[in-house]
């Protein structure tokens, strides 16, 4: 069993490194501000899988802060990555520029 | 090769890479990037080191891990 | 009764990553920044999911198996959130000259 | 099979250190340094540090990101400028020569380590029933190497003390950062009313598990930081004035606190940071307790960086 489990956690490893070329060739901002998500909850089942099949059982406190900030980093990407493509770069602030990120 | 060892060199090699991307790279933040990636480099060489020295029942020496 | 819970855990484990090679796959093949937005939330709701449900019987307490569901349930919360954050800033974006 | 994996990821953790530096745009390097912390994590987590795979999954994958990300946003623009100033071939020549010989340095140091490896895991596994803390991590901390944590906390208040600095004149004494105009019936705010109380627990709890298991204060502090951090960027909560007494005297407090249970070990035990006989336990929970929240403060203050706004007073 913990021998299969490995094998799955690397299977997944290898699937977030693979949806990291779509990070990287972009094009449109929205792809790049999705990376935030797909490491996060990419690193979350490969660290579970890992945890089990090691018996380590703290692990799980491991995957339980990550899915907390990883949540709180894909926020501070979605709010930062398109001031990131906007030309101007003298007029300054960062995330005010984009207000209202909720807004209908 | 044990962990230990393959991640010893892995942070070895990462070390290595993170100097050059120090001392090459003109923007200030790819600087600061480059010189985290040595910092955690490191990390990882002590964390090897430690995991060599396991020993009483601790998966590793835990004096290096601080 | 030990080996149908090994099973059960091996068949979940398997569904998914196979939702994350899924989801890999449309990041990759699909055409615009909604549909992949459609294919990444797969890999995060259920694969995560499927994994979780398979690690169920395999952890030893019952505090582990909550910490694990509430795991998933937070990466549920967050890509919820998220994906409608992109979404919406995709379309703005969209619809400027 | 672990073999194969173990290679794996150690090759993809190569891969991804190059990406950081090799990588076109900033964007592009944060996103691959981010992944990087996240796989470090699970290298911890294979040399049996899980607490370090713990700070590393708490800073390195959440809030490292979120600095690095804000920060190259408000460094656009300065992109282009420096592209123009790229190094000679020749200097890059020689900057690869001196890498590539630490590297190597390195990977003959790490085959020539002496077998069987030195270790004090026996020593402190002898020492730590003084300690009454379960956790070897913590013990070392917090009994055998006190002082470094003690310093380790100072040096976040003076790099807090820096970022401040940073304040142009007319805002000293302000709030850091733009004031954000958020839709209070949005996602975000949605988002931000329902995290934050699951991520208190989850801090509190990661910071008390720490006695006993991976954990620990810094731990939990990047978490109520952050969480502190995302009512912020939501517009529910404003960052606190620079210039605030009450706000500076909580985040000296918790230095304060460990320096006074040190000297308090100088007239009991007989040295600074002793702790004396079977009075190690409370006074380390005494003094976690009273770190913890000069952390919290530390560091979602660094993430708000310095003061933006002028001072009303």
């Amino acid at each position: 069993m913990a021998e299969y489990l490995l094998s799955m956690s690397a299977f997944v490893l290898l699937m977030v490194a693979l949806g990291l070329v779509r990070v990287a060739r972009g094009p449109g901002y929205a792809d790049r501000m999705m990376a935030a998500q797909l490491l996060g909850s990419g690193a979350i089942g490969v660290l579970l899988l890992f945890g089990a099949a090691t018996g380590e059982t703290a692990v799980v406190d491991v995957a339980l802060t990550l899915a907390l900030l990883a949540a709180f980093a894909s926020i501070a990407f979605v709010q930062y990555v398109p001031t990131l493509d906007s030309t101007p770069p003298d007029a300054e602030p960062g995330p005010a520029n984009t207000p209202g990120e909720g807004r209908p | 090769m044990s962990i230990d060892t393959l991640a010893a060199l892995g942070a070895s090699l990462l070390i290595g890479i993170g100097l050059y991307g120090l001392i090459v790279l003109p923007h200030p933040l790819r600087k600061i990037i480059a010189f985290n990636v040595i910092g955690r480099g490191d990390f990882m060489l002590f964390g090897a080191i430690a995991r060599r020295g396991a020993a009483a029942g601790l998966g590793g020496d835990p004096v290096p891990q601080d | 009764m030990n080996w149908l819970l090994d099973v059960f855990s091996a068949i979940a484990v398997a569904g998914g990553a196979f939702f994350y090679l899924a989801g890999t796959v449309g990041l990759l093949r699909f055409p615009d920044a909604y549909t992949r937005l459609h294919a990444l939330a797969k890999a995060d709701n259920l694969g995560l999911a499927l994994i979780v449900l398979g690690l169920l019987p395999q952890v030893g307490s019952v505090l582990a198996g909550l910490k694990l569901v509430l795991i998933w349930l937070l990466v549920l919360l967050s890509g919820a959130a998220v994906s409608q954050l992109i979404a919406r800033a995709a379309r703005r974006r969209e619809r400027q000259p | 099979m672990t073999a194969v994996v173990s290679v794996g990821i150690v090759l993809l953790l190569v891969v991804l250190g190059l990406w950081t530096v090799v990588a076109r745009a900033a964007f592009l390097a944060i996103a691959g340094f981010v992944a990087y912390g996240l796989l470090l994590a699970l290298v911890w987590v294979r040399l049996a540090g899980v607490d370090v795979a713990l700070t590393e999954a708490a800073i390195g994958g959440g809030l490292t990101g979120a600095l690095l990300i804000g920060a190259a946003s408000r460094l656009r623009g300065t992109e282009a400028r420096c592209e123009a100033e790229r190094c000679a071939p020749a200097t890059r020549g020689l900057a690869l020569l001196l890498s590539a010989l630490v590297s190597i340095g390195l990977m003959v140091c790490v085959l020539l380590l002496p077998d069987p490896p030195p270790t004090l895991a026996p020593e402190v596994a002898q020492a730590m029933p003084a300690t009454a803390v379960g956790n070897p991590i913590t013990s070392v901390l917090l009994a055998f190497r006190a002082l470094d944590t003690l310093l380790e906390a100072i040096v976040l208040v003076i790099a807090l003390i820096g970022v401040w600095s940073m304040s142009p004149d007319k805002a000293w004494g302000g709030r850091p950062g733009s004031p954000q105009a958020v839709d209070p019936n949005g996602t975000l705010a949605y988002f931000a009313r329902l995290l934050p109380p699951i991520g208190l627990v989850i801090g509190v709890y990661v910071f008390w598990a720490g006695a006993d298991h991976p954990g620990g204060k810094f731990q939990g502090a990047t978490m109520l930081a952050a969480m502190w951090m995302l009512m912020q960027m939501a517009g529910l909560a404003d960052a606190p004035p620079v210039g605030h007494r009450g706000w500076r005297a909580a985040i000296a407090a918790g230095p304060l606190a460990f320096i006074a249970v040190g000297l308090l070990g100088v007239f009991t035990a007989g040295g600074f940071l002793a702790y004396p006989e079977g009075w190690a336990k409370p006074l380390i929970v005494v003094v976690e307790v009273a770190l913890m929240p000069t952390l919290v403060l530390v560091l979602g203050l660094l993430l708000a960086g310095p003061a933006a706004r002028e001072a009303h007073r």
